[in-house]
């Protein structure tokens, strides 16, 4: 069995990544399980600036999901050389993936500029769908043509993979994966959060201090899945699904539907153990079912 | 830290609302009071839920909740044998007082407060211990250390002294303020009264917060809260939930 | 307590509504509840000739949530006209308001003007995001231009209520929520279902037959919330708010976020009584923190 | 039809995950066999859940039901004296035959077809029930009236004929199948198959449907199955779940 993922011209051991935010650098969750054995892992935010975040409450809980609005909270670049990159030397086999965010085309620039040289910097995950950070009105990634030349511009800077982070916010998401691709992007990661509001009753006030906030969790599944499904109809670079991957029987169905990897975000927090039991899942089901490859996932719905 | 399947041992009310749960450890690490877990609710709600320790033996911990909402009216069903995954033990426990320990547990405060007060008096400390809460009903019988002191106030005056804790700081008293450390766990407002005292007394004091919490490990930057340091927000579950008072900024 | 909610120059007795495609016309709901407690029933969507609908599988089960492509099954204006308008006139108190969906202008517009003539049509809500009927690709209700066009024809046909229904499968629904009221609209109904899709990991194929479909239920309120938030913002004629209203709690919370009416959609599934104890939640609440109209629940977020 | 909280009597397992689930009914309205109703799984998961009545007598009803996903799983701990929110009864029953009862159930169709065999039992007709499942362990004893002639069919010759229910139809037996008039229910394939017998010996035929549902009150169009007629597709809870099999599309 054959699990590995081609991205530019390295290769992920196995399919499955943890999500941006939700898992730190995996220092912390490095206690519980053993991160050698992922196939990625996707960054916090790094922004060029340290960041403290939005104000209180960031939090809150919904029907079978959860609304944050951390606003990227981040050392910067300083502090990501000096305090996590050590770290990051000492994982072997893990791919690190950095998430970067900015607010200007010059802001994710000076990120990947600044932090290209270091060796275990395997990739890039280029956040442009944060709900927390607007320009302008309205978010960086809704906007193709912004997309594409963002896109082209980090390309030119490294010869690491460049992955675009897409948020599902948008009219049509498969037109924004398209300049994606053509402003020659690597891969496509898929979904980010939904856009959310809770209100607590009691309070007669918002249960996040940004009032709207990123929706995750299992409630986005469909979202997710939608997504990924249509966007890799119209791209022929892989796509990265994620959104509510809970179990294993989640992960197959990103998989199915087109995605060539998947991240684990929320459901780490309920289960830390969770992107192990979606990996040994997913190879359960390739033996079940005769697959020998991650893209004899793509085989069925066309 | 590390993540258990543990079996339930006792699960019981022992006031109005206010149940304890004891169950099974394995030792491979040692809560402290002040630290917490985190307990799956399997599903309903969908994120886990954070309680302080209440105490532990070899073998076994135990902690004491509140009946309050989806998760903890699923826990209250619990039976013996029953099995839960817990995540623990989390966060930073209290530091060990200079002074004498005056303890103050407000509601759900009481369970970890009840851990540390054993632990001093079996450390040769002699805690004070004042529990406060609107009334008798919710104030379970306590297992303490006879070194305890403990001292009851009750919004009704149905057990104790009448008034809440703060009144009872402010009122005549069989030991000084001053010569004490507080050492707090309960609500924002009796937390932030615990504070005031102890910059008029000018003593110590820790006290230990709530916040709500997806990870409770500290990869994920959601339980902050605001302080009056250079780093303008901490976790509470991986830089607390214990913090020096004079740290936080109260609001 | 003064319940009723005005729109246009008419009142409905109360805020709580059934959703359209939820509830049909209400007939067979009546046998369970006294429909004539309820503000309104929006009635399952008129076009002007009969549809059969589409292929089945047309449900799904997702993490709280379902996803449907019914695709507007319905008799078509003749059917409504023969089938349906004895039932209407049967109808006391509670308002009947036709959901009116279309491929073209002239669909909506001929629907219209076929029935406005029957007394018991209290007004109309425009279906302006069916997910499940496309022309064009993209779905009508996602182009604030055509959305004004269409909404300005409609209103000049009849002198009764027209709603506009808007889809969250935009980039900014208060975009499509201003040009609405630029239109002429007397309220807007927010949300439609939240574009979704389900695989059968077993059958390794999409669980509905259009594949992709709309998400509803309570995996979407918090959705629901943040559009009717954002838009109340936007614009100064009555929101109705729903997407995965299942209990008075709920219902609140749109009422907050500034909603002057909601509608209870997929909870009619699983429990028939809920816009009855919607409804009487709501009149607790109100007791309870002394508000004596529903404008009184508009002044706590701002 | 109307929405009752029902009192769980009795809740058994009665074959290899085959659950019988006796409840108080409130004989408003009377179920008749076919017909069906729906029970609130408490939100884990969303949707209520169909299930065809296998019984009722005045003041009580039942079904039979497979413990198969997250909703039956649930109802499978379900006690005497909890509380269930059941609406019904819904649908169409089945229409009294003209001639001989031929009744084939397969699977989860065990529960309406004891109903219907026993009513027409009591009705004077003399029914034949034909019992298909994979093996012994799947077919609990049954409760059923003594002028029903029971035959029992599995796939392994454990129990019965070894073979199909059609396989069985097709071999020798004490009765005319042309003689008979089928009524049916079970899984999709064995449905088709006694369609295609019935077409074969030209004699009639009801077949009970499912398919999932959202309102199963007739009043969203979820549920819908594809027929021959110019309604292209009818509703299985409202048209349905019993149909004459001609009038279905088979695939
Ligand atoms: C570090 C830490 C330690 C903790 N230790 C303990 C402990 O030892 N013991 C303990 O009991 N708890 C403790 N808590 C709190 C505990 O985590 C919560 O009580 C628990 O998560 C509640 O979960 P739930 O699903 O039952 O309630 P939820 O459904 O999450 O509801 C609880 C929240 O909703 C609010 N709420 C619900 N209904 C109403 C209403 N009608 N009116 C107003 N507000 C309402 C409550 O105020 C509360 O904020 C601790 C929390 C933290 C962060
Ligand atoms: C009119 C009508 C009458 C009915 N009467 C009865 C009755 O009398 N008795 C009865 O038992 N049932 C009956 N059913 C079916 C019953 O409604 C379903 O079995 C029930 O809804 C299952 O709910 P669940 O949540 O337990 O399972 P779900 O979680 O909904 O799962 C069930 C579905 O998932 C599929 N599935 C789950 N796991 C697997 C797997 N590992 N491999 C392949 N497929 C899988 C199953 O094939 C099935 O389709 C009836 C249905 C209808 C429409
Ligand atoms: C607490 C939290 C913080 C997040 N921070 C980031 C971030 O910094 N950058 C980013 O691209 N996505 C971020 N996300 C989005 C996740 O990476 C992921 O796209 C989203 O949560 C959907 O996946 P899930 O449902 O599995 O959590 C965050 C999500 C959560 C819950
Ligand atoms: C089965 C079903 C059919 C629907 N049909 C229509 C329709 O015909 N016209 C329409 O405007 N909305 C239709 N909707 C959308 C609902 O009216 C509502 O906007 C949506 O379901 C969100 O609300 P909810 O989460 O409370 O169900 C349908 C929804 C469902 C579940
Ligand atoms: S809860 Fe995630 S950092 Fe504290
Ligand atoms: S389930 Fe709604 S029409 Fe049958």
């Amino acid at each position: 069995m054959d699990l590995k993922v081609k991205i530019r011209d390295k290769f992920l051991q196995n399919p499955v990544g943890t999500a941006s935010g939700t898992y730190g650098y995996g220092e912390e969750y490095g206690e519980l399980i053993d991160i050698n054995k992922l196939g990625a892992i996707f960054t916090k935010a790094v922004t060029v600036l340290p960041r403290e975040g939005n104000p209180l409450p960031r939090l809150t809980e919904t029907p079978y999901g959860m609304i944050n609005s951390i606003g990227l909270a981040n050392g910067g670049v300083d502090g990501f050389l000096s305090k996590k990159v050590p770290f990051l030397n000492s994982v072997k086999n893990c791919a690190m993936i950095i998430n970067v965010a900015g607010s200007t085309e010059d802001e994710y620039s000076n990120v990947i500029k600044m932090i290209d040289h270091v060796d275990s910097v395997w990739g890039y995950e280029i956040n442009i769908s944060c709900p927390n950070v607007k320009t302008g009105g309205l978010a960086f990634g809704t906007d193709p043509i912004q997309v594409e030349r963002l896109t082209s511009t980090l390309r030119k800077l490294t010869n690491k993979p460049v992955i675009m982070k897409l948020t599902p916010n948008v009219t049509d998401i498969t037109t924004v994966a398209v300049a994606c691709e053509a402003g020659g992007a690597d891969a496509i990661s898929c979904i980010n959060t939904v856009m959310g509001m809770k209100i607590d009753i009691h309070k007669k006030q918002p249960s996040i201090y940004q009032k709207t906030g990123g929706l995750s969790g299992p409630a986005i599944k469909p979202v997710g899945v939608a997504a990924v499904y249509r966007v890799t109809k119209k791209v022929s670079i892989p796509v990265i699904g994620l959104g509510g991957i809970m179990n294993a029987d989640d992960a197959i169905e990103y998989l199915l539907a087109g995605a060539s990897a998947i991240q684990v975000g929320t459901a780490n927090f309920i289960d830390p153990n969770t992107p192990i039991t979606v990996l040994e899942g997913i190879k359960d089901y390739m033996i079940n079912n005769g697959l020998t490859k991650i893209s004899d996932f793509h085989n069925f719905i066309l | 830290m590390n993540q258990q399947q543990c079996k339930v041992l006792k699960n019981m009310e022992i006031a109005r609302d206010y149940y304890e749960l004891e169950f099974t450890w394995d030792n491979k690490s040692e809560p402290k009071p002040g630290q917490f877990l985190t307990i799956n609710p399997n599903g309903v709600p969908l994120l886990r839920r954070p309680f302080a320790f209440s105490s532990y033996q070899s073998g076994k911990a135990a902690i004491i909740y509140k009946k309050i909402g989806m998760a903890t009216k699923g826990f209250s069903v619990l039976r013996e044998g029953d099995t839960i995954d817990v995540l623990g033990p989390l966060g930073n426990p209290f530091t060990l007082p200079e002074k004498r320990p005056l303890l103050i547990a407000g509601g759900i405060g009481l369970g970890p407060m009840i851990f540390t007060a054993n632990y001093l008096a079996e450390n040769s400390y002699s805690p004070i211990l004042v529990v406060g809460a609107r009334d008798k009903s919710l104030i379970p019988e306590l297992n303490l250390n006879s070194a305890i002191k403990v001292n009851y106030c009750t919004d009704d005056g149905s057990l104790g002294f009448k008034g809440n804790v703060a009144e009872f700081l402010g009122s005549q008293r069989d030991f000084s303020v001053s010569d004490c450390e507080i050492m707090a766990c309960g609500p924002h407002i009796m937390l932030k009264a615990c504070h005031e005292i102890a910059i008029k007394n000018n003593i110590e004091c820790q006290v230990s917060l709530e916040e709500m919490m997806a990870c409770a490990v500290g990869a994920c930057y959601g339980c902050v809260v605001e302080t009056t340091l250079d780093e303008k927000y901490k976790r509470v579950c991986k830089d607390g939930p214990v913090f020096n008072s004079r740290v936080i900024k109260w609001t």
